[in-house]
C-alpha cells in the first residue's frame, strides 16, 4: 500500500486538476462513499456533439479518491458522453491501480461512479459490482 | 495513578491468540481499534467451542441433560453479567449489540412515553446509534429533539443544563464518546434529569468495557452495552432496565420463549428478562460474553481503567513533538477526562490514508467518522484516525503507532 | 426414494465432535431434537475459531488487513446463503433468528401496509414466532386475524381457500410445522394468494433445514429462518425479501452501517441488505452460518431430504407395533408429507416424563407445546413428545428411541 | 429419573387426591409453567380460626407436577392459613425430591407455587427461587 503514494499521486492529490465548480454544467452528480463520508462532485459541460467540453470535479477525501477523480477529469476532457457512461474501472486501475488494497478500492473508484452518474444521468452502482 | 504493570499486560497477551500471529507482511500485529471491536482472549473462545462440542441443545424448554447444562450455563452468564454491572439479573435483557438495546426503548418505551409535547434530549456527540432511533421516534412521535452542545475540544457543555432539561422526558446520553473517549460526568446530569423528570438511557458502549459501572449508584433507567467491545462475541450485547419500567412496558419483539400462554386471539407474555428475549436467544454468544465478563473481573475494572489512563498519557507525551509537524490530537488531551481512544489528524494526509500507511506496519487504526458524521461535520473535521486502547496494548503498541506517524510523513513528504 | 446411506451418515457423523462424547450416565447421545436446534460440525466450529483468532476485526469501515478479511468473509458468507435459497445477496439480511426475521417485516412493512380493513391470514399451526407478531400487528392497526384451518392430523384445510383469502393483505404460514412436520404446499398457496392481492411471508425456520428451498422459484414475498437450526450457530438467522418490497420499505432498527449520511436532524439510509442491519452485525456467527451452508450443500440438500424420509418411515415402522400398548403418533405418518418430525404421545405418560426416562437413555426429544400452544389446545393435547431427525441420524438412533418408550412403558408399569 | 418413578408417585398422579374444585371456596388460584404448558388450580376453603379446612386440586401435566399437587393437598388439611403461606421448597423435596433432575424442579414445585398464591392472595415466586 505505502507503493501506491507516488509523486505523481501525491501530486494529483495536493494539486488537483480541474478542481472546482462549472458554470453552466449540462450535467451534474454527487455522492459519497457512505463507509468513509468521503465525497466527489463532478460537473460537465457536454456540447450539441455530445462530446465532452469542460469538465470539474470537487470534493473531499482521501489522496486515493481524489487523486483518481482528477486524473479522470483529465482523460475524459473531448470524450464522448455515451463512452463516458460506458467507462470500467480498468481506467481507474490503470491510473492508480499498483498497490491498492482491495479495502481502499471504493475510495479509487468512487469518482468514476460519479463521473458516470453524471453522464447516465442516475446514481450508478459501485463500478467494481459490475 | 497505578503505575503501568507492563508483565501483567506481557500475561495478557499470551490470553488472545490473534495478537501471537504475525500480519501477512510479517509485522506484529498493533491492534489500535478495540473502540470498534475488541479481541478475544482464549477462553471466551473455548466457551464457545466447550457449548458447541459438549452440550448445545436448545434452552428453558428442555428436559434432557445438555439442554439443561445449556439453560444453566445461558442463565449463570446473564447473572454474571448482571453482577459486573450491579444489577438484577431480571432486569438484564440479551440484545444483539448496543443498538438494538437502544432501539428496544426507543420502540417498546418511547412509541408508548413520547408524545408530540415532549423533548428528547441528547449530545452533539453521539454515535449514529443513540442519535438516528432518537430521529425516528421524534419523526413518529412529533418530539422534539434537542441537543447538548460540545465545546472546541469535543467536550459537553453543561453550563446551561437547567435550561436544556425543561420538558424533556428522555434524556439519551452516551457513557463515552468513541471518537474522542470523553467520559460523560453522568453523576452530575443523571441528577438533574431526574429532577427534572426525564427518564435518562446511557449509551455504555464505550462504558462498560473501560470503567468500572454500577447500574445503581449511577441510578440510571436504561443503559445499553455490547459484548463484542468488551473481550465478548459479536451478536451479543445487554440493555440494562429498571425493573418497574420494563414491568410496565409493552414486549418489542414477539415470538417463542417471551410467551406466558398463547391462544389463537390473544397472548399474555412472560415475566422479565424473557419478555423482551423473543426466539431462540444467542445462546452461546452470551455464555461467551459471561466467560469475557470473567476475565475482565479477574483483572479488575480499575485495573483495566488505569492501563488505559497511563497509555493514554505515554501516547500524548510521545505524539507531543509531532504537533509541530503537523500532528493534529483532538479531545481534551486529559487521560482524567478520557478513556483510551485517541483521535488525531496528521497534516494533510487524510486519515484514510493514514490508516493504510499505518496498515503496511501492522498497526490497525480506525480512520472516517466513526459513526459521529455530524459531530465530524461541526467541528469541521473530514475524517480523524483513531487509536484506541485496551487491556492487551503496552508502550510498544504506542511506539509502534509513533514509528507509523513517521514513515507517513516519509511517504507524504512532509 | 434413495436408500439410506448408513456409510455416508457413519461419515457424517464423525464430523459432529458432540456426538463423540458420551452423557454423563455413559450412554451415547441419541440426538433427536435438531427441530429445536441442531448440532454442529467441526467446520462451523473451526470457522469461528479461526476467525476469532485470526482475523477478528469491525467490518466495513476497516482499512486495514484483518478489518478487510472479515468484511469479505462476512459478505461471502451473504453470498453463500444467498445461493443456497437462490437469492441475490443484496436481498438477504441478517437478523438474529427467524423470529427477529419475521418481526422485521411486521414493524417495517406491516405497520406501513395493514390498515384496518386488512385481514392477515395465517394457519392454526403456527409456531409463537409467526403468530404473536401478526396478533400485535392486528392490535395495533386493528387488522383481522384470520386462521386456515387444520384437520385431526394437523394438515392444513385448504378447500376453503379462496373464501379464506378474501380481502387477505398479508398471508403468513410456516414452510414446514414444527409440531408435525407437515409441509405446507406452497405451489399451491402461493400463487392464489399472490392472485388475491396478498402478500406473502413464509416462516421457513423449518424449511431451508430440510428441504431444497429456493425463493424465486417458489415466489414467496418475505421468507425467514434461522441458522441455529441448520448446523449453523445460534445468534444468526435471515430475512429474505423481494427487492423492490426491501427497498420500499423503511428501516427497523436504526444505528451504526445502516446510514448513508446524518445530520442531527436527518438521516438517509443505506443501500440493501445493510439498510436493514443496524449495529455491529453478528459478525462470527454470520460467517459460522456461511460455513454451515457449505457443509449442507456438500451433503446436497435432496439428499438431505432422502434421508429424513428414509429414516421417518423407518421410525414409523418401528412405532407401528406399540400402538396397540398406547402409542399416539400424531400428523399424516407419511414421509411425503413430512419433514424429519415426529409428535407422539404413549399411553398416560405425560411427554415430560417421557422425555425425562429417555433422557436416562441418552435419548434426546422436546416435550411440551413446541410453542404452538394453540395447535395443542385445539387438537386436545396436553403436550406432546417430538423426535426430530438431521443429517446425523441413524437407524441405530430410531432404535434407541424405541428401546427407550419400552423403558417407559416398564417405569410406569403400563 | 427412572428412580423417581415410584409407586407412589405414580399412584398419586393416577389416583390424584382430593382432586376437583371446591364449591365455596375462600381461596383460589391458578398458574401454569410457560415452559411446558402445566397447569394447576388449587381451591381452599379456610374457617374463621384461619385454618384450612378442605382443598382441592385441578390441572393437567406430568406425573412430577400432579403427583407433588396431590401430596401437598394432603398435607396442608388442617394447616394455618399463615404458615401455608410460608411455606418453602423443602416440603416439596421431602414429597417427591428423590432423583428429581434439575430440570423437573418447576416440575415439582409448581402445586406449591399456586398453593402459596393462594394463601399469599397473589401470584408468588418460584419458591426455588426464594
Ligand atoms: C416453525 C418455526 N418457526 C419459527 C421458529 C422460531 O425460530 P427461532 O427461535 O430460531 O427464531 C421455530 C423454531 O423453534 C420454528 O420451528
Ligand atoms: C458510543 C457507541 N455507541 C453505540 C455503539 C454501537 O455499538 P454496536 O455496533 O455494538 O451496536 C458504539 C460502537 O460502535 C459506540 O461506540
Amino acid at each position: 500500500m505505502d507503493d501506491f503514494y507516488r509523486d505523481f499521486i501525491l501530486d494529483h492529490y495536493r494539486n488537483p486538476r480541474n478542481f472546482g465548480t462549472l458554470e453552466g454544467a449540462t450535467a451534474t452528480a454527487e455522492d459519497l462513499n457512505p463507509l468513509c463520508g468521503d465525497t466527489i462532485r463532478m460537473d460537465l459541460r457536454v456540447n450539441d456533439g455530445g462530446i465532452v467540453e469542460e469538465v470539474r470535479f470537487s470534493g473531499k477525501g482521501c489522496a486515493i479518491s481524489q487523486a483518481s477523480a482528477s486524473m479522470l477529469t483529465e482523460e475524459v476532457k473531448g470524450m464522448k458522453l455515451e463512452d463516458v457512461a460506458k467507462l470500467g474501472k480498468d481506467i481507474v486501475l490503470e491510473n492508480v491501480g499498483i498497490g491498492i488494497s482491495p479495502t481502499r478500492m471504493k475510495c479509487a473508484t468512487l469518482g468514476l461512479r460519479v463521473l458516470k452518474s453524471a453522464a447516465i444521468g442516475e446514481i450508478a452502482g459501485w463500478p467494481d459490482e459490475e | 495513578m497505578i503505575s503501568l504493570d507492563e508483565r501483567k499486560v506481557e500475561r495478557i497477551i499470551t490470553d488472545f491468540p490473534i495478537l501471537a500471529k504475525p500480519t501477512s507482511r510479517g509485522k506484529r500485529l498493533v491492534y489500535l481499534d478495540s473502540a470498534a471491536t475488541s479481541q478475544k482472549p482464549q477462553s471466551v473462545i473455548d466457551a464457545l467451542v466447550t457449548y458447541y462440542s459438549e452440550y448445545n441443545a436448545n434452552i428453558h424448554r428442555g428436559v434432557y441433560e445438555i439442554a439443561a447444562r445449556a439453560t444453566d450455563a445461558f442463565e449463570a452468564a446473564r447473572e454474571t453479567v448482571a453482577r459486573f454491572v450491579n444489577a438484577d439479573s431480571r432486569e438484564v435483557i440479551w440484545t444483539r449489540n448496543a443498538t438494538e438495546a437502544i432501539n428496544l426503548v426507543g420502540y417498546s418505551w418511547g412509541l408508548n412515553n413520547i408524545r408530540r409535547s415532549d423533548v428528547i434530549l441528547t449530545s452533539q456527540l453521539e454515535h449514529h446509534s443513540n442519535l438516528v432511533p432518537w430521529q425516528l421516534l421524534a419523526e413518529k412521535t412529533g418530539a422534539t429533539l434537542r441537543f447538548i452542545p460540545v465545546d472546541s475540544r469535543g467536550v459537553l457543555q453543561l453550563d446551561d443544563l437547567d435550561a436544556l432539561l425543561e420538558g424533556v422526558k428522555l434524556l439519551a446520553i452516551s457513557h463515552v464518546s468513541n471518537t474522542l473517549g470523553t467520559i460523560t460526568p453522568l453523576e452530575l446530569i443523571v441528577p438533574k434529569a431526574h429532577a427534572a423528570g426525564a427518564t435518562v438511557l446511557v449509551d455504555g458502549a464505550q462504558g462498560v468495557p473501560h470503567l468500572p459501572v454500577d447500574v445503581k449508584a449511577l441510578d440510571v433507567d436504561f443503559y445499553a452495552f455490547s459484548g463484542h467491545k468488551m473481550l465478548g462475541p459479536t451478536g451479543i450485547g445487554v440493555l440494562y432496565g429498571k425493573r418497574a419500567l420494563l414491568e410496565a412496558m409493552p414486549p418489542f419483539l414477539a415470538g417463542g420463549d417471551m410467551i406466558r400462554k398463547v391462544e389463537y386471539e390473544h397472548t399474555s407474555f412472560n415475566d422479565l428478562p424473557w419478555k423482551f428475549e423473543a426466539g431462540t436467544s444467542n445462546i452461546a454468544d452470551a455464555i461467551g460474553l459471561g466467560a469475557a465478563v470473567e476475565y475482565l473481573e479477574s483483572l479488575g475494572m480499575d485495573w483495566v481503567r488505569a492501563h488505559e489512563q497511563e497509555l493514554l498519557g505515554y501516547a500524548l507525551d510521545r505524539l507531543a513533538p509531532l504537533e509541530r509537524r503537523g500532528l493534529a490530537v483532538y479531545g481534551p488531551k486529559d487521560p482524567q477526562l478520557v478513556s483510551g481512544v485517541l483521535s488525531f489528524n496528521f497534516a494533510d494526509i487524510h486519515a484514510h490514508d493514514l490508516a493504510s500507511i499505518l496498515d503496511t506496519e501492522g498497526v490497525c487504526v480506525r480512520a472516517g467518522h466513526h459513526c459521529t458524521m455530524p459531530l465530524m461535520e461541526k467541528m469541521g473535521w473530514p475524517a480523524t484516525a483513531r487509536a484506541s486502547f485496551y487491556v492487551y496494548n503496552t508502550r510498544a503498541d504506542v511506539d509502534a503507532l509513533v514509528d507509523g506517524l513517521e514513515k507517513a510523513a516519509q511517504v507524504f513528504k512532509l
